[in-house]
């Protein structure tokens, strides 16, 4: 009895380490902060098993234990208390929920090294923690409801936690806003318990339910129901959780995977003493819309390249998963595989951050390949992860996703085959897309030095502008010659004018020396002498005109000697200028025969030969870089939920002999779910079923293993032959159905979500803005306007109340 | 006989200054309508026997209400007739008129049956309208400082306001507008100082006229050229 | 002359009992404001932060006076009573009105100080018409005869006409006072001739009165008396800003001074609340089923245009505006209960209201800059950078606003809707959810605003969803320079936090005493009666 | 044929309803500022006929108390409304209730 009274101090350690983070959290600092944090968790976890050892003690009918903290809302016949429900089901989840996050502390204390807020993001953490503690011990529907803002508001502050990213604040604020509408519906609901009987407490309204009227009953389940599809990413709410990716990882790991959105579960699962009461196709829709989103999302899943994006829509999927569970009535196998899912999950998630963290924040699968080798540990514990999710016995999650398929199957009739079917096809994608996954991150080629499609394009680009500059130059030096000849021919019309002159100044100076001569005839005594100078003088010029004609005569011929000279320049120019062209030709041809770069060169290094000279830089930086293996602090939560995904099954193995012990969690379930729903199948259907659904695990698993390692296990060559010689595989399958209808399919499904989904979303926001719009026209600013507004209201009025009068 | 042709008077008094008081163009005639209204209504409480609030009526409402209205509109200059032929806004005075009679005709259907029906109603001041128990005006001091003495005691509250309100809005200030970028209040003053000036150049130029004509005729251009320049910025500001 | 007036033979008036202290609050504030306007014309020389320190003292006396008052009306033996020949009714709900007009008028005076200083103008006189307007308030709040409401609504509402018109450098202040001014005596009218409709067909205008007679009497002909409803509810509608009589509204929130809206969305609207419960729910009880659906359609009409007009807006003062707007179609939704958890609801609401709005208007009124220029959603991006405290204080109030648990507004929304619930109107439950949540997107918008967009580091151009808004994209980012956030403001807004989260996350107290405020009508006390 | 008539109070009342309806027309199509105040004016005068006819008619003196206080209202209000008027028309030099839109949307 000491031991159950220490639950309030399962999310008081949270509160107590978010307060002290608060007020000390940066002057502590790194790492010190991120300690604080996980010391607070593990003080919760140790009260929860504290707790969980307690409630052991009692019988099984007892073990149910309400404490009163104090009155909240003390309001008249609307009282609500601040108090505690510890139950079986509270404890499991709570075990869970501490436990994986005080791991997801620990590695957090590695991935946030070095991070501007690190402090801040451990006190978001613990306030996370204890949002969500509260929202599982809540005992009345709005305790549940203020820690169900509680995480909203956190994974809110979390996904935008870097926010100076624009696609962070942006993804916070779509997680919001599908938030509020599923809030909505919880609110009402808690409204209509509330009347329906007249108190929110789950200890005094839950044994009230049978017996109520059905309509009711119904309505407040499909309410609830359309506050956990918000909150638990349903379609079409399911919205906000791929972009949620946008905040860090251990965030995703905890919340978008293992703690949060499975609250909705948790929810529908509290209260299945009231969806008992509800009419018969409520557990219809809530089966269908899970079942309808896990495929859904599973087929998104298999086009996605972002390492966290396949998580994401996976973790969609499994949820989805669960929510067929619970529509079935299966409340044990909706529980158990959260559980389950919780391991794997926030292990695959963590193992993801792990390799991001390695790989320089680079999130595309196809720059990874062939890990393994120097990320041992992630890699190791990864691939574990990946067998639990894909239903590999005996990893955890075979177990859980088998119990789900069983109940689907065992609801009966055409409808639980469907279901079956849906989810065994379902699991056979999920399957194929997390081998996918591993097998590209894990194995096959080391592809991050490769240069991805974008930067072999630039390589041909640079090239060829380094081709087209060659023929520029050789362009210009064309044009030279050509203007050389110009000059050169003008240069013979000039020496030929100037040869014209020249000869035209001869006679001027004959006609001079008549001149002098005939002034020399007539001379005196005293002029002679002079002149006789200026005869000679005039006599000098006609020699040297008759000179200059004879070097005019020479520059001439120089003149059009040079002309042939500069042809042959232009011809050579030319020639050249062709051969530049050709060889620029000669490169895009080579460019155009050059194999179309893959986004994904799985297999075969990417074809760069003849641009490797003008790869832009970045791939040498990249060529540089090493990955490397994450910290003790990183890997060390890895290594436990890898235990605990392998393990994890054992809390309910579905042998028939020796019922109590192997069944553990269901017994341990059996108090809070009065209506749980009892499995009617024989031995041998559990076991065909079981087999069956291997089958499928395996088929997904060989088919992806072909598809995406193509011969590089042990005998890379035999294999990759058999599978060409076949052709089948590749050629016909990947080809035809993955580039062909699949891949048209996969499209299609993804152009759904961007465009209808998105669009309705949008769309009422534009419907919104387009009301608002046209009722802002009547606010045209005119007082005379406004005073019609009040006269027509208060003739409406009057007109109301005389209709209503008695005359 | 009597008192039914008195009511008809009356009653086409009050209505017809009220039609007048919204039909009217100048503000001012509409104020004259609304005395008219004001006596119509005095003379109807006289029908009513309230004989104090008659005489209170026109000494308040048109002594004192009315003449601050004219008042008003004489300081602003603001007695300039308004276009009614015009409605800026469609369709304005149809609403207003279905409006108008809407209010009218429900009120008044709403009053029709209420005559008749036995309600037992009668006044709970416990003042009975009857002058020849008290005199009118005693019965309503009576019942002023008796049932309504709480609210006659916060007519003080609302006076105070209305003073310190007419004080605060009316006061000159200091200061430029802050959301106009040039206000229409400079323009206007900027206008009538370029009219002031170009009259006193005018006078200027006349008495110059009287001692020598040659100078005249530059003044009077200045002073021109002052008033043209006062339309021009009128014209830009219409 | 004296001796001749001796000689007449008067009878003196036999005035009615005055039960003092229950007039004590609203002497407080009344003589207070009053006595302010005496002594700032004889003390020109005096720091114009004086009267704003003085009003707010004068705001505390007056709600620290209601405690005695509290004690004994909650107290079995003495409770509920009314004065005065019962036009003053003193009960819980009178009280818890008093006190919450008392703190919008003293924050609201905290607010003033460093606006008037800043927009360079003239100090006392806003203080003295804050204070008449708030005992007009009270006086509402106390009001147990139509024509003492009637006086009240008029004292509140000529007040806050000047006030509106109060900056007088500013047109759009003018403006916005003019057109209050006008819609508000069109709409007083309407209100008036509802009270003499309804002392026609009841032959009083005390509310004990009417409620008595209309419980001994079967009205034949009711139609009198219901166009009197009506009359009034326009005259009411118009005060609290209900669809279709809120037209004003964001015209008067946009160019009114800020530290005055704030007091219009928060005092006057709890006075205009307090009249429709007293008047309505209270004395009409029995005519429910007639004003019910009127209330309805107001309610339902206020949060669906309310809120689909706010999204559309881009200056925020006239953004919040509408949201105010689509508050008061929540009152509503507890009005139109009728019953008493609908009245502690709307109660509760009320003051929970008057905290977050006087908060979001404080927050604008500093970061609004001189002549409140800076309105528009564009000058509040990047607002975290500039001032940390009022973007985080103004989100708080938005996130209250929008009704996020562990805020008031939270629990102020829970209670209007469960009440509704309650009384089985549950569509109208559901389309204030609805129009809650239209309001999340809004108020959102406005953080992010505030917290995400306006970055200089990055580019704008944010792979924000498509038409989702038009926010965040402008080159031009509005001054990156600190805001001072002066120390009044500080005070105030600081005060409004702390209420809006304490008691979002603990409730019980303002829930305990606005249910222990469920209006009354009753005779003068016994005591009052016989006792002299 | 008169002298069989008798002025109820209705008749008054019914004038009142009319006076109340021409003014609240009036306000709705004036654009003076001045003259839409003389409406309400108008209609605050419609109100006390009707007070004082409801007295009559139920022989109490409370409505014509009620008078008084509407007047004192309706003086207040004039005495604001005009100063408004008064610091409107510093600043601008139309003064129609049209030209108040500056605010709007």
């Amino acid at each position: 009895m000491e031991l159950l009274d220490l639950v309030f101090l399962i999310p008081a350690f949270p509160l107590l380490g978010f307060i002290t983070l608060l007020l000390i959290g940066k002057p502590l600092g790194e790492p010190l902060a991120g300690w604080i944090g996980t010391a607070a968790m593990a003080g919760s976890f140790t009260a929860t098993v504290l707790v969980y050892l307690g409630l052991r003690n009692q019988d099984a009918e007892d073990r149910i234990f309400s404490q009163t903290l104090f009155e909240w809302i003390p309001a008249g016949d609307f009282s609500v208390d601040i108090g505690f429900l510890a139950d079986p089901l509270s404890i499991a989840m709570c075990l869970f929920i501490s436990g994986i996050g005080m791991l997801i502390h620990v590695y957090s204390i590695g991935y946030m090294h070095g991070d501007e807020y690190f402090s801040k993001f451990f006190l978001y953490l613990n306030l996370f923690a204890f949002s969500m503690l509260m929202l599982v011990l809540g005992d009345n529907l709005l305790l549940t409801f203020l820690g169900w803002e509680g995480v909203g508001a956190c994974s809110y502050l979390l996904i935008s936690f870097w926010f100076e990213e624009p696609a962070n604040a942006t993804a916070g604020k779509k997680a919001f806003v599908t938030n509020r509408i599923g809030d909505w519906g919880f609110m009402v609901a808690t409204f209509l318990v509330f009347f329906t009987f007249g108190s929110i407490k789950y200890v005094e309204f839950l044994p009230a339910a049978p017996g109520m009227s059905t309509n009711t009953a119904t309505a407040i389940a499909l309410l609830l129901f359309v506050g956990a599809m918000g909150k638990s990413a349903q379609f079409p709410l399911y919205l906000w959780l791929p972009d949620a990716m946008a905040g860090p990882t251990p965030v995703s790991a905890l919340i978008h995977a293992a703690t949060m959105v499975t609250s909705g579960i948790y929810l529908l699962t509290r209260v299945n003493g009231l969806i008992y009461e509800a009419a018969d196709w409520v557990g219809n829709v809530i089966a269908w819309v899970g079942v309808g989103t896990a495929l859904f999302a599973a087929t998104i899943a298999v086009a996605q390249t972002d390492i966290k994006k396949v998580l994401a829509y996976s973790t969609v999927s499994q949820l989805g998963y669960m929510f067929l569970a619970v529509g079935t009535g299966a409340y044990v196998a909706a529980i158990f595989h959260m559980i389950t899912h919780a391991f794997f999950k926030a292990l695959l998630f963590l193992g993801s951050g792990s390799v991001i963290h390695g790989m320089h924040h680079d999130q595309d699968m196809r720059h990874y390949g062939a890990l393994r080798k120097l990320l041992p540990i992630t890699s190791a514990t990864f691939i574990i992860g990946w067998l639990a999710i894909a239903g590999v016995p005996p990893f955890a999650g075979f177990w859980s996703k088998d119990e789900i398929l069983l109940a689907a199957w065992d609801t009966g009739g055409v409808n639980g085959k469907a279901l079956w079917a849906v989810g065994l096809v379902t699991a056979l994608l999920t399957a194929f897309y997390m081998t996918r996954q591993v097998m590209m991150t894990f194995y096959g080629r080391y592809r991050y030095d490769d240069p991805t499609p974008v930067e072999i394009d630039q390589a041909w680009n640079n090239r060829i502008a380094a081709s087209q500059l060659t023929i520029n130059e050789a362009v210009a030096a064309e044009d030279a010659a050509k203007e050389n000849v110009n000059k050169a021919v003008a240069a013979i019309a000039t020496a030929e004018t100037n040869l014209e002159t020249m000869r035209n100044n001869v006679p001027v100076a004959e006609g001079n020396v008549e001149t002098a001569k005939a002034a020399l005839a007539e001379a005196t005594d005293e002029n002679r002498e002079q002149l006789t100078a200026q005869v000679a003088a005039a006599e000098n010029g006609v020699i040297a005109a008759q000179t200059t004609i004879t070097n005019g005569e020479t520059a001439l011929e120089t003149a059009k000697a040079n002309v042939p000279i500069a042809e042959q320049a232009v011809v050579d120019a030319t020639a050249k200028r062709a051969e530049a062209s050709e060889a620029l030709a000669a490169v895009q041809r080579e460019r155009a025969n050059a194999p179309v770069p893959e986004p994904a060169a799985l297999f075969s290094e990417p074809d760069i030969s003849g641009v490797e000279d003008f790869l832009p830089e970045e791939v040498a930086e990249r060529r540089e870089f090493h990955p490397h293996e994450s910290p003790w602090t990183m890997t060390l939560p890895l290594g436990v939920l890898a235990v605990l995904s392998i393990v994890g099954g054992f809390l309910n193995l579905p042998f028939s002999w020796n019922h109590k012990w192997w069944h553990h969690l269901e017994h341990w379930l059996e108090p809070t779910l009065a209506h749980k729903h009892e499995i009617a199948a024989s031995g041998n259907t559990k076991f065909l079923l079981a087999l069956v659904a291997i089958a499928a695990g395996i088929i997904g698993i060989a088919f992806a293993v072909n598809v995406y390692l193509k011969g590089k296990g042990p005998k890379p060559a035999a294999i990759e032959k058999s599978v060409l010689a076949n052709g089948w595989f590749y050629d016909l399958s990947v080809s035809n159905f993955m580039g062909g209808p699949g891949r048209k399919l996969f499209d299609l499904v993804a152009w759904f979500d961007a465009t209808i989904v998105d669009g309705a979303v949008n769309g009422v926001g534009s419907v919104v803005r387009g009301v608002g719009g046209t009722a802002r026209r009547t606010q045209t600013g005119l007082v005379r306007n406004y005073a019609v507004g009040v006269a027509v209201g208060a003739v409406a009025l009057v007109g109301w109340f005389f209709l209503r009068a008695s005359l | 006989m009597v008192e039914v042709i008195v009511f008809f008077v009356c009653a086409a008094i009050v209505l017809g200054g009220a039609a007048g008081v919204i039909i009217a163009r100048n503000p001012v005639h509409s104020a004259l309508f609304l005395i008219q209204t004001l006596f119509g209504m005095a003379v109807l409480f006289i029908s009513l026997e309230a004989h104090f609030l008659a005489a209170v009526q026109v000494v308040v409402y048109a002594g004192a209400i009315v003449i601050l209205f004219l008042f008003v509109i004489m300081l602003l200059g603001v007695d300039q007739a308004e276009d009614l032929n015009i409605e800026p806004i469609v369709g304005q005075r149809f609403v207003a008129g279905i409006l108008s009679l809407g209010i009218f005709f429900l009120v008044t259907a709403s009053l029709v049956g209420s005559e008749d029906a036995i309600t037992g109603a009668r006044g709970s001041s416990g003042q009975i309208v009857d002058e020849t128990v008290k005199p009118n005006v005693e019965q309503l001091a009576e019942t002023l400082f008796t049932d309504y003495v709480f609210a006659f005691e916060a007519t003080a509250i609302l006076l105070t306001i209305a003073v310190v309100g007419a004080v605060v809005l009316a006061r000159r200030t200091k200061g430029d507008m802050l959301d106009t970028p040039k206000n229409t209040l400079e323009i206007r003053e900027e206008n009538y100082q370029a009219r002031i000036d170009a009259r006193a150049a005018e006078l200027e130029a006349e008495a110059a006229g009287n001692n020598s004509a040659a100078e005249a005729p530059d003044s009077a251009e200045a002073g021109d050229d002052l008033v043209d320049a006062a339309d021009a910025t009128d014209g830009g500001e219409a | 002359m004296l001796s001749l007036l001796a000689q007449i033979d008067i009878e003196p008036i036999d005035t009615p009992d005055v039960d003092w202290p229950v007039l004590v609050p609203l002497l407080v504030m009344s003589v207070g404001g009053i006595l302010m306007l005496t002594f700032a014309s004889i003390l020109k020389r005096l720091p114009s932060s004086v009267w704003s320190i003085a009003t707010v003292l004068l705001s505390a006396a007056t709600a620290i006076t209601v405690i005695p008052l509290w004690m004994r009306v909650t107290d079995t033996a003495n409770s509920a009573s009314s004065t005065l020949a019962g036009s003053v009714a003193f009960d819980g709900f009178s009280l818890f009105l008093t006190v919450v007009i008392a703190f919008a008028v003293g924050l609201t005076a905290l607010l003033s100080d460093d606006y008037l200083k800043r927009e360079g103008l003239e100090g006392p006189e806003l203080y003295v018409l804050l204070m008449m307007s708030g005992a007009g308030g009270i006086i509402m709040a106390f009001a147990n005869d139509l024509i003492v409401l009637f006086l009240g609504l008029e004292i509140l509402s000529i007040a806050v006409y000047v006030l509106a018109a109060m900056h007088v450098r500013k047109l759009q202040s003018q403006e916005a006072g003019m057109k209050y001014f006008i819609l508000g005596a069109f709409s007083s009218a309407f209100f008036l001739y509802g009270i003499a409709l309804i002392y026609g067909a009841t032959g009083s205008t005390n509310l004990i009165d009417i409620k008595n007679f209309l419980s001994v009497t079967v009205l034949a002909d009711d139609a009198l008396l219901l166009a009197g409803f009506a009359l009034m509810l326009v005259g009411l509608g118009f005060k609290v800003a209900a669809v279709p009589f809120h037209f004003w509204t964001p015209d008067v929130y946009q160019g009114a001074p800020t530290p005055v809206v704030a007091y219009m969305a928060s005092g006057v609207k709890a006075a205009g609340f307090a009249a429709i419960i007293r008047v309505f729910v209270l004395t009409f009880e029995q005519y429910r089923t007639d004003w019910q659906p009127v209330i309805y359609v107001l309610a339902v009409l206020s949060l669906l245009l309310g809120s689909f007009l706010a999204i559309v807006q881009t200056d925020i003062k006239r953004m919040l505006a509408y949201s105010s707007i689509s508050h008061a179609g929540f009152i509503l939704v507890g009005v139109q209960a009728a019953t008493d958890r609908g009245t502690s609801a709307v109660l509760f609401y009320l003051a929970a209201y008057a905290f977050m709005v006087i908060g979001s208007f404080g927050v604008l009124t500093v970061a609004g800059g001189k002549g409140d220029a800076a309105q528009s959603l564009e000058d509040y991006q990047g607002l975290s950078k500039r001032s940390p405290f009022l973007a985080f204080a103004l989100m708080v109030f938005l996130f209250s606003q929008a009704g996020v648990p562990l805020t008031t507004g939270f629990f102020a929304k829970f209670g209007v809707i469960s009440a509704a619930i309650d009384a089985r109107s549950f569509w109208l439950g559901v389309i204030a959810m609805i129009s809650a949540v239209v309001g999340a997107f809004l108020y959102l918008r406005v953080i992010v605003t505030m917290f995400f967009a306006g970055d200089d580091d990055h580019d704008s151009d944010d792979g924000e969803s498509a038409g989702q808004d038009d926010i965040g994209d402008d080159a031009d980012v509005a001054s990156t320079d600190k805001i001072d956030v002066p120390l009044g403001a500080q005070i105030a807004i600081g005060m409004c936090l702390l209420v809006t989260v304490v008691f979002g996350i603990w409730p019980g107290p303002i829930d305990d005493l606005a249910r222990e405020a469920i209006p009354r009508l009753v005779q003068e006390s016994p005591a009052a009666l016989f006792g002299n | 044929m008169l002298a069989a008539v008798e002025v109820t109070s209705n008749w008054y009342l019914i004038l009142s309803a009319a006076l109340f309806a021409v003014g609240a027309m009036g306000l709705l199509i004036r654009r003076n500022p001045l003259v839409m105040f003389m409406c309400v004016e108008l209609m605050l005068n419609a109100v006390n006929l009707s007070f004082v006819a409801f007295g009559d008619r139920l022989g109490d003196i409370a409505g014509q108390v009620s008078v008084f206080f509407v007047l004192v209202v309706a003086a207040a209000e004039v005495v604001v409304g005009l100063a408004l008027v008064v610091a409107i028309s510093r600043r601008r030099a139309t003064t129609t209730a049209d030209d108040l839109s500056v605010l709007r949307g």
